[in-house]
């Protein structure tokens, strides 16, 4: 399994192949699209992170050493966005996701939709996703 | 027709289409594109008219009120109160006492429902809201019917987003202790039939507040006409600064409320055995006010009484008219609220897509519309959907900015169908 | 030490005799002449950063907040949220959602005394306030203590106008509910020991507010230092605009505490069954802030951290002294108010004068100073005097402001004598 | 006895002769100071109208078709003004004392005293004032 930042990097190749805003939302609405994230069943009120505007469901489960999360949002860009979040963390060591320093939103232009005020439920799902990582499965509801 | 119309029958008016020079802000750019402006339902933009009056306050007036001999102090008072005076000419109030400044239509309502409610709600009663309703005119009446054990009772509407009248008055009775009903519904724009309302509640002796923070974008309002007994708005949706607002209420009611905030300003002596309260308006204005935030709703009023108040409405029915056909021409529109009397606002679906997706991309293509439930869960429920998109027009705005949304939501349509 | 300082220790600070030209207002005339303004206690002038920043605002910035995903709201939403930041370590809070925005110090004060009071005071219980304290401070109190069966004590002042701590620590009992006294006296200038009362109240568990509507005026606080539970404190008393303010709580306490205002942005879902309620600061932010006086508030503490706390409290010391030394030459002044700690507050009455009359020949010759009770009748009424003439000056007064002053009162004392 | 606007054109003629606000308030201080306006026993709460600035007491007389004023401040100023008021007013005829246009103030200079923002009790004394002239008795305190 790559580590994190192998992965941030390479997610970061990928958009530097972009030319326009409009080719990185078509690849994110792509991939928001097209992976069945999470389980129907765990589309309930135990799972949510509720924003404002989009809906965020997030699972994690623990196998061995390692953290596996499985999350799904209402709208298609939150989606794509968290598929990539997945990406990076999923199948990590908890320790490894509590430190992480997710440093690609950034580097990818997509700084705005983790603003604190965005309230697309993506700045709580992070903070949950280290929560996990910290063993701590208190859950924070946005 | 209010005094303000009266007094400036001979005054030849500028035309609407002027107007969207006076915004600064709409000459800047969002995400590298000349920014479009469609979410005034939210705030409106300010003229330059406004911003101007601020300034020269700051730079030239700026004095605490009511309290100083000195001069400074004497013309801020006297800009201040002159302010309360033209937002009466505005509303057409009988006198400029019966309007209390507060931060805006929000607290306007927590005003009344914690002042009036908690001195004449009866346990057992029922307030009635309607189930167009903002929040900020839910949530003060369901903490204080909580309070006092109270009902809350809800008009329902027809698809078309429209109250149903003939229900509400079967909901009348002795019983019932307040009705609250907005004047133009943020969410969809229907325009409710405030004066009917009115009259129908009055029947049984019932009190109405209308919440009327959608209706001063669109012109001046008529408060003797409509007859309420309340009435509340915001200055930032009326092109003033944030953190102003106006209730209204008749003097009898507002006389019989006890004070809500108690402070500087708003008694007549003060001892630890025993305080006594000003008169109106000062009884309800406790510490210091937001004068500049007056003066700066003084100026809007004076900004709106430039254009002929049927032009703008013409106009923006013009643009209502163009947004709505334009986005049937997409097709996969699929239009929340629909009601026959409706204002400069379109709230809609995109079918298949979420109205975040559809506002994000709008919004890299300079496009400001409004996503969400604004404010309106209860409505959204109701339609048993998460929220809309919400494209709100001004005087300021035109036609170009349409063509600009229309072009934009086709494109979303493609990324995202 | 404040943190703000901290971050600032390596920045070359402005020389404090700069500050008097950045506001364009110490410019202009009042009457004719020169405008000599020393009423800053009643409301501070503005400099020209704090009128860019909310000019910039309303030409480039303004969209509601916390609501759209389009840049512009975003934008707005950001320095809003940076505004409430800079408040925070302005007075060095522990969490920026411990800083919640409200219009001025009166509307803090009330928050808390109905939405703490009406949840934790008890019938039968004290409430201790100080014979020092502005209406402000005393009417919101006595408002709830008359609904809840409470009783109000007061700590007593020396001649000087300082607290008499021993009298307080024999106040104090599980019996007091709440301790609620100014930093600053802003009839007197007196300095209150506040780090002490606040360690004396909570040998008793009894919370305590800090009314600091006085303080913020003359340099950063440190309400961790202070320990107090709440602190409360108006913008246009700062450099800032009008119509905002800031309630600081310990976020425990503010967690436990009920909402207030009931509206938009306060709530988490809204339905006509089951509402619930936002989080901290949001709870107790019911409706459209005002968004611009939070920027301009942000805008008059960075304003702030140009200059060297200690240079502007030396500064203001020199103004001070030589402000009453000065006034003592001109004999038959009675001082009122003479802390061995104050501010650059000088209360005074002219021998066989009314404070109008003086107040009124100042005016005459361009010296905007207060007259009459500030808002303290309880205190005035402990002197058994009518009012004062009070002289309060910022950091942007001079040397010539006071000759001008002193002269005026020499002409005042002719005329009237 | 002169009619009110007789006396009130005197006053503005008086004024005329002053260069400067100097002299024109020393006049006005004079006045306040010389005149004993009110018997002392009157000065109670039941004559007073509260400014926030000053206080004004007020007390009228009807004298057969005529009504008397008596008032007083504790401010000199004011005190000198209210002089001025019942040296056009006191000892005129109720209906004239209603229906009079108090132009003297402004022509004089002193408009900036009666403001209804200016609270030294002085527009309250002249509602009051003119209350009497209708007939009431009721009395404002503001
Ligand atoms: C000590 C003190 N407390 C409270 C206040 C009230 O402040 P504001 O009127 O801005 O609410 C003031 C100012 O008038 C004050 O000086
Ligand atoms: C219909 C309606 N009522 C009330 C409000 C609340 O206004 P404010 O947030 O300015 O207090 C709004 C605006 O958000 C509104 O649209």
């Amino acid at each position: 399994m790559p580590n994190i930042n192998d992965i941030q990097n390479e997610i970061i190749e990928d958009f530097s192949l972009f030319d326009d805003w409009m080719e990185k939302y078509e690849y994110i609405i792509d991939m928001g699209k097209s992976l069945p994230l999470i389980d129907e069943k765990y589309k309930t009120d135990d799972y949510i992170i509720k924003g404002c505007q989009s809906k965020v469901w997030l699972k994690a489960e623990k196998e061995g050493d390692r953290v596996n999360f499985y999350a799904d949002s209402d709208a298609v860009i939150t989606k794509g966005i968290i598929s990539m979040l997945i990406k990076v963390l999923s199948g990590q060591r908890p320790e490894e996701i509590a430190n992480a320093d997710l440093y690609f939103i950034e580097k990818i232009g997509l700084k705005e939709h983790l603003s604190p005020t965005r309230s697309n439920g993506l700045v709580s799902m992070i903070k949950q996703m280290k929560y996990y990582g910290l063993g701590m499965e208190s859950k924070i509801v946005n | 027709m209010p005094a303000i119309l009266k007094e400036n029958s001979a005054i030849k008016f500028r035309a609407v289409r002027e107007a969207r020079g006076d915004f600064p802000i709409l000459s800047t750019q969002m995400n590298g594109r000349p920014l479009v402006f469609l979410d005034s339902a939210a705030s409106s933009q300010k003229p330059q008219f406004v911003i101007d009056a601020i300034d020269k306050y700051y730079r030239e007036q700026n004095a605490n009120v009511h309290r100083g001999v000195y001069s400074l102090s004497q013309l801020a008072t006297d800009l201040f109160e002159q302010s309360r005076e033209k937002v009466r000419a505005f509303i057409n109030g009988q006198y400029s006492r019966e309007v209390i400044f507060v931060r805006g239509a929000t607290e306007g309502i927590n005003l009344v429902a914690q002042s009036y409610g908690r001195k004449f709600f009866k346990p057992g009663g029922t307030i009635i809201l309607s189930q167009l309703e903002h929040h900020s005119n839910i949530v003060p009446w369901q903490m204080i019917a909580e309070e006092k054990g109270l009902e809350i009772k809800v008009i329902p509407i027809n698809k078309e987003g429209e109250l149903q009248l003939d229900t509400f008055e079967q909901m009348l009775s002795e019983k019932v202790q307040m009705v609250a009903v907005n004047h133009i519904s943020n969410a969809l724009g229907t325009v409710n039939p405030v004066k009917e309302i009115v009259e129908m509640a009055h029947r049984f002796d019932v009190p109405v507040l209308i919440d009327g923070a959608q209706a001063t974008l669109h012109g001046s309002i008529d408060v003797q006409e409509i007859g309420a007994d309340f009435y509340v708005f915001s200055g930032h949706k009326m092109f003033g600064p944030t953190g102003i607002g106006v209730l209204w209420g008749k003097e009898e009611l507002l006389n019989k409320m006890p004070p809500w905030h108690g402070g500087g300003e708003m008694i007549k002596t003060v001892s630890f055995e025993k305080t006594t309260f000003n008169e109106l308006p000062f009884k309800f204005e406790a510490g210091t006010p937001n004068i500049c935030g007056s003066i700066g709703l003084g100026a809007a009023v004076d900004y709106f009484s430039q254009f002929d108040p049927k032009e703008v409405v013409a106009y923006e029915k013009e643009l209502l008219a163009y947004c709505t056909s334009g986005l049937e021409e997409v097709g996969g529109i699929r239009f929340v609220g629909t009601a026959k009397n409706k204002t400069s606002v379109v709230s809609f679906l995109l079918e298949g897509t979420h109205p975040y997706d559809v506002g994000i991309i709008l919004d890299k293509l300079g496009i400001a519309v409004r996503t969400g439930h604004h404010c309106t869960q209860p409505l959204m429920d109701h339609y048993g959907i998460p929220g809309t998109i919400r494209a709100s027009m001004a005087m300021y705005n035109n036609k170009e900015d349409i063509d600009r949304l229309i072009e934009g939501v086709r494109r979303a349509k493609m990324m995202l169908g």
